[in-house]
C-alpha cells in the first residue's frame, strides 16, 4: 500500500455496522457487513471509534487520535501498519 | 491471551474520560484476529478419514525432501505412499514425533512435509485440517 | 440401491420431480404426509435448494418440524448470502484501482441485484467476469490482495491457462473462499464462442463499482453453464435459476442475444426444461432424458440412474473439446488417478 | 434404503439408512427408549451404504453419507458400522446445525443449572460428566451442547455415551446395570463400546436449564484452578463450536452474553474423584 501523499483516505462502516463486546484486553467486534467476527487490541478499537463513514486521511487520523490521547509512538508508519491490518480484516476501506 | 486486566476505559468509547496512553505500534502482536470457521476439536467425534499422499490428481508423482510434488524418478525424491494414511496415524506424528507406517525416517520426513503443505481443495486437506488441535 | 423401492418415502417421491412441484407451486405441499416431507427435504438438501424451498414455502401452514427445518435454512441462506456479498466487496477493493469493468456472475450476481432467483439460493465461490485484455492485472491484484492459488500442479495450471475459460481457481488465505475469475462464459475449447466483449460491453451497473450481465445475457450465461459447460450435476438449481430469470425479465430479444453468442440450442432448451419441469409442460423427445438426469435423486437423497449420469458425464467432456484433445486429457487424467 | 430407524435426541431427529441390518439394529436396540423425530420428520438424514453393491457382502465397508458431508470421510468395517451411525450422526450436526449455538462439550444439570465442560479429546470433560451424574446430576450429554441463541438456555443431547479404551472397564466395573453395545475393538480411535445414558437423562432430555458454569478441565496434573480471561474463554468456545461462524450475529450475541454472565474456569485433576470434588467445590461457591 502506498501512503505517499496525499494518500488514501480510510473510511469504516456507517454507526451499527459493528456490534462492539469489549472482553477485557480485547475487544470482540461482530462486522454486521461480511458476517465476521474479530478480536481487536488496542489501538484498533480506538482508530474504528475515530474513523466514519466520512473517511480521514492517515494524518487526519494521526492528529484526531493525538487530539484524543497520550500517544506514545506518534509515528505514521505504526498507524499505516495497525490500518494495513484493519483494511486486511475488511473493517476499513480506501479510496 | 493470559493478560485479564480490564481496561481503564471502554476501549470503543469515543471521548475517553480521562486521557490516557495509547500505543500506536503494538509490540509484534496484532491488533486484529479473526475468528475462523473450527471443526477440529470435534474432528475424532465425526470423522474417519485418510489423507493419501500425494493426492488421486497428483498419483505416480514423487515428494521430495521438501514435501513439494515433483516428477516420478526425480532423484533424493521419494514415490507416493502405497496406501492413504489415517487420519491418526498422522495425527501421532504430528504430535509426538516417530515414522508413519511403513516409512523410513526420511521418507516419512517428507511426507509429513507434504501433508503440512496441503492447501484446501486437495486430497487430504480437509482431514489433515481436523487434526490441527489447539492445545487445551 | 435396487430394493429400496420398498421404501415407504421411496414410493411417495420417485425422484426429484417432487422437489421441483414444491419449488413450482408451493401450495402443493400442504398434504405432504412426514415421509413425503422428510423426502423432499432430503432431496432439496442434497440439490442444494433447500434455502429456495424454504423461501418459497415461507407463510404456508406446515408442520412444526418442518417449520423448524426450514427456519435453520433461511436463516443459514441469509448468512450464506452475507457471506457472497462481502466476498464481492472484497474483491471490488482488490481490484478497485484497475478500472476495468468486473462483472458478478451466477449466485453472487443474483443476489446483488436482489433477483428472484437469489432468493434463499446457495451461493458457492465467488465468479466473475473480467476483459481478457486485464486478465494479467487482474490475476496480479488478487494475488496481492491475499488470494493463493489453490493447486500447485503445472499440469493443470497449463491445461487451465491454455484451454479453460477462467484462471486456475484462488483461494483467500484468511477468508478460505474462492474465487473464480473468468474471461469468457465458456471454455476456449468448446465448439461454441461466446462474445465475451459483448457481454460486459452490455452488462449493467450495481451502484456500488461492481456490474451484472444483462437480464438476456444472464439467461443466456446460465443456459450456457448448464448445457454447454457440465455433466448436469446440481443442475435443478441452476434450471430454477433459469425460471425465475424467465419470469421476472421475460424473454424479449432473448433469441436474438442467445443467436449472437451461438447459443439459441442450449437456451432453447432451457426454456423447455422450465415449462416441463416447472409448468406440467409436455416434454418430447431428448428432453425427457434430460428430465431423467436432473431429477435423478431419491428421497434419502443418493444420486439415482448412473447410467444416465454418466452419459452426461462423458457428454459434458465431448462438448468442452475436440476428440483428440479429450483423449489427451482423460489419458493424463487417467495415468494420474 | 433397505434398513431404516428414525430417532429424537434432545431438540434433534435423525433418520438413520443403511444397507446392512446389522448397524441399524444396533441402533434400535440401544435407543430403543428414546422418542420418534418430532412429527414424524427427522433433522437429519444418515446413509450407511456400500460403494459397490459387493461390498455389501465381500469385506463389507461401510460407507459415511447424509445430508452434510466431508469428502475425506473413510470407510469402516462393518463390524464398526454402530461407530460409523454413531460419526455420521455427530457430523450431520457439526455441520448443519443453526438452531443452536453447537458447543463440543459435556454438560451436567442440577436444580436447573448446568455446568459446561470443554476440551480436547483426552481433556476428561465426558468422564467428568458420567463421574457427576453417578453422584446425581443429571446428565446432558458428553459430546454436544446445544445453547439457544434465542432464550440462552442448554439444551441437552444425551446421545449414547462412547467409551474409548480405559474407560470401557471402568464404566463396565461402575454402572454394572447399563446397557452396552458391542464392544468394537482396534477402531481407528481404538477400542469403543458406546453406553446409554441412564433414564433419567433420557427422561429429562427435553428440559433445558440455565448455564450456570463454564470449566475447561485437564486431566493428569496436579489439582489446580485457575480464572480464565473472557477473551481466552471467548476464542476457546469460538474453537469448541463448529457453527459459530455460520450462526452469524446470533453466533456473536449468544457466545458474548454465555461469557459475560457465567464464570470461565480451567481446573486440573489427578483423577476422577479429585476431579468431582473439585467442580461441586466451584458449582457450591457460585
Amino acid at each position: 500500500m502506498d501512503h505517499a501523499a496525499p494518500g488514501p483516505i480510510y473510511r469504516a462502516d456507517p454507526p451499527g455496522g459493528l456490534v462492539v463486546v469489549p472482553l477485557d484486553a480485547f475487544t470482540a467486534v461482530y462486522h454486521r457487513r461480511s458476517g465476521m467476527t474479530h478480536l481487536l487490541t488496542e489501538p484498533a478499537p480506538q482508530i474504528l471509534a475515530i474513523l466514519g463513514e466520512a473517511g480521514l486521511s492517515l494524518k487526519a487520523l494521526l492528529d484526531q487520535l493525538a487530539g484524543d490521547y497520550d500517544l506514545a509512538d506518534a509515528t505514521a508508519s505504526a498507524l499505516a501498519a495497525r490500518l494495513d491490518e484493519l483494511v486486511a480484516a475488511g473493517l476499513v476501506a480506501t479510496s | 491471551m493470559s493478560d485479564d486486566t480490564r481496561p481503564d476505559t471502554d476501549p470503543i468509547e469515543t471521548t475517553p474520560s480521562r486521557r490516557r496512553v495509547l500505543t500506536l505500534g503494538a509490540v509484534g502482536a496484532a491488533a486484529v484476529v479473526s475468528i475462523r470457521p473450527a471443526l477440529a476439536q470435534t474432528a475424532g467425534s465425526v470423522l474417519n478419514c485418510d489423507i493419501p499422499v500425494p493426492d488421486a490428481g497428483r498419483a505416480g508423482s514423487f515428494i521430495d525432501a521438501q514435501g513439494k510434488i515433483v516428477p516420478s524418478g526425480t532423484k533424493g525424491a521419494f514415490a507416493g505412499a502405497s496406501r492413504p494414511f489415517k487420519g491418526e496415524e498422522v495425527r501421532r506424528v504430528l504430535n509426538s514425533g516417530g515414522q508413519l507406517p511403513g516409512t523410513d525416517s526420511e521418507r516419512s520426513r517428507a511426507y509429513v512435509n507434504y501433508i503440512r503443505r496441503l492447501q484446501r481443495g486437495q486430497g487430504g486437506f480437509t482431514c489433515f485440517a481436523s487434526l490441527q488441535m489447539p492445545r487445551g | 440401491m435396487r430394493g429400496a423401492v420398498k421404501d415407504l418415502a421411496h414410493t411417495v417421491a420417485a425422484d426429484a420431480r417432487l422437489l421441483a412441484g414444491a419449488l413450482a407451486d408451493p401450495g402443493r405441499v400442504v398434504g405432504l404426509n412426514a415421509e413425503g416431507w422428510t423426502s423432499l427435504l432430503t432431496i432439496a438438501r442434497a440439490e442444494q435448494l433447500i434455502g429456495t424451498l424454504a423461501l418459497r414455502l415461507d407463510g404456508l401452514p406446515l408442520p412444526h418440524a418442518v417449520e423448524a427445518i426450514l427456519g435453520d435454512a433461511r436463516a443459514a441462506a441469509e448468512q450464506g448470502r452475507r457471506a457472497a456479498l462481502w466476498e464481492a466487496e472484497m474483491a471490488r477493493r482488490a481490484l478497485a484501482p484497475l478500472g476495468c469493468p468486473v462483472v458478478l456472475l451466477k449466485g453472487t450476481a443474483y443476489a446483488a441485484a436482489g433477483l428472484m432467483a437469489g432468493q434463499g439460493r446457495s451461493i458457492g465461490d465467488l465468479d466473475i467476469l473480467v476483459p481478457r485484455a486485464a486478465l494479467d492485472r487482474v490475476e496480479a491484484a488478487v494475488l496481492g490482495a491475499g488470494w493463493e492459488w489453490v493447486k500447485p500442479d503445472p499440469y493443470d495450471d497449463a491445461y487451465y491457462r491454455r484451454w479453460m475459460h477462467e484462471l486456475p481457481p484462488l483461494i483467500h488465505r484468511e477468508r478460505d473462499r474462492m474465487i473464480d475469475i473468468h474471461h469468457t462464459i465458456l471454455p476456449l475449447t468448446a465448439r461454441v464462442k461466446p462474445d465475451a466483449a459483448r457481454l460486459i460491453a452490455d452488462s449493467v451497473p450495481l451502484g456500488n463499482g461492481l456490474r451484472t450481465l444483462s437480464p438476456n445475457g444472464m439467461i443466456v450465461h446460465a443456459a450456457a453453464h448448464l448445457f454447454a459447460d457440465g455433466d448436469l450435476a446440481g443442475g435443478l438449481r441452476n434450471l430454477w435459476d433459469i425460471r425465475c430469470l424467465v419470469e421476472e425479465f421475460g424473454t424479449e430479444g432473448l433469441a436474438e442475444e442467445a443467436a449472437r453468442h451461438g447459443l439459441l440450442l442450449p437456451v432453447a432448451r432451457a426454456l423447455r426444461l422450465v415449462d416441463g419441469l416447472f409448468a406440467g409442460g409436455r416434454l418430447a423427445g431428448s428432453d425427457r432424458l434430460y428430465v431423467r438426469r436432473l431429477t435423478a435423486r431419491d428421497g434419502w437423497g443418493r444420486p439415482t440412474r448412473p447410467v444416465t449420469r454418466l452419459a452426461f458425464y462423458v457428454r459434458s467432456h465431448a462438448l468442452r473439446m475436440p476428440p483428440a484433445m479429450l483423449a489427451r486429457h482423460l489419458w493424463t487424467k487417467w495415468r494420474k488417478a | 434404503m433397505r434398513h431404516a430407524f428414525a430417532l429424537r435426541i434432545g431438540p434433534i431427529g435423525f433418520r438413520i439408512g443403511s444397507d446392512w441390518r446389522a448397524p441399524i439394529d444396533q441402533l434400535r436396540s440401544l435407543y430403543r427408549d428414546y422418542p420418534a423425530p418430532q412429527d414424524g420428520v427427522a433433522d437429519y438424514t444418515v446413509r450407511l451404504f456400500a460403494r459397490r453393491p459387493w461390498r455389501r457382502w465381500l469385506r463389507p465397508s461401510v460407507e459415511i453419507g447424509g445430508d452434510y458431508m466431508l469428502p475425506e470421510a473413510a470407510p469402516l468395517p462393518l463390524r464398526h458400522g454402530l461407530l460409523a451411525a454413531e460419526m455420521a450422526m455427530n457430523l450431520q450436526m457439526a455441520l448443519g446445525a443453526r438452531r443452536h449455538l453447537l458447543l463440543h462439550a459435556s454438560a451436567v444439570e442440577r436444580d436447573g443449572r448446568a455446568v459446561l465442560m470443554t476440551g480436547v479429546s483426552g481433556a476428561g470433560k465426558s468422564t467428568l460428566a458420567t463421574l457427576l451424574a453417578a453422584r446425581g446430576w443429571r446428565f446432558m450429554g458428553d459430546e454436544f451442547a446445544l445453547l439457544d441463541p434465542a432464550t440462552g438456555l442448554l439444551h441437552a443431547f444425551p446421545r449414547l455415551i462412547s467409551l474409548k479404551n480405559a474407560a470401557i472397564p471402568a464404566a463396565e466395573a461402575a454402572w454394572p446395570d447399563a446397557r452396552m453395545g458391542p464392544l468394537m475393538a482396534a477402531t481407528p480411535k481404538g477400542d469403543i463400546r458406546h453406553m446409554v445414558p441412564d433414564a433419567r437423562a433420557i427422561a429429562a432430555m427435553d428440559r433445558p436449564a440455565t448455564p450456570a458454569l463454564l470449566l475447561f478441565p485437564r486431566y493428569g496434573d496436579a489439582a489446580a484452578v485457575r480464572p480464565v480471561p473472557p477473551a481466552e474463554a471467548f476464542v476457546r468456545m469460538t474453537q469448541a463450536s463448529t457453527n459459530y461462524v455460520a450462526l452469524g450475529e446470533a453466533g456473536f450475541t449468544a457466545m458474548t452474553r454465555l461469557i459475560a454472565q457465567i464464570p470461565a474456569v480451567a481446573i486440573d485433576y489427578p483423577d476422577g474423584a479429585s476431579g468431582v470434588a473439585q467442580v461441586e467445590g466451584l458449582c457450591a461457591a457460585l
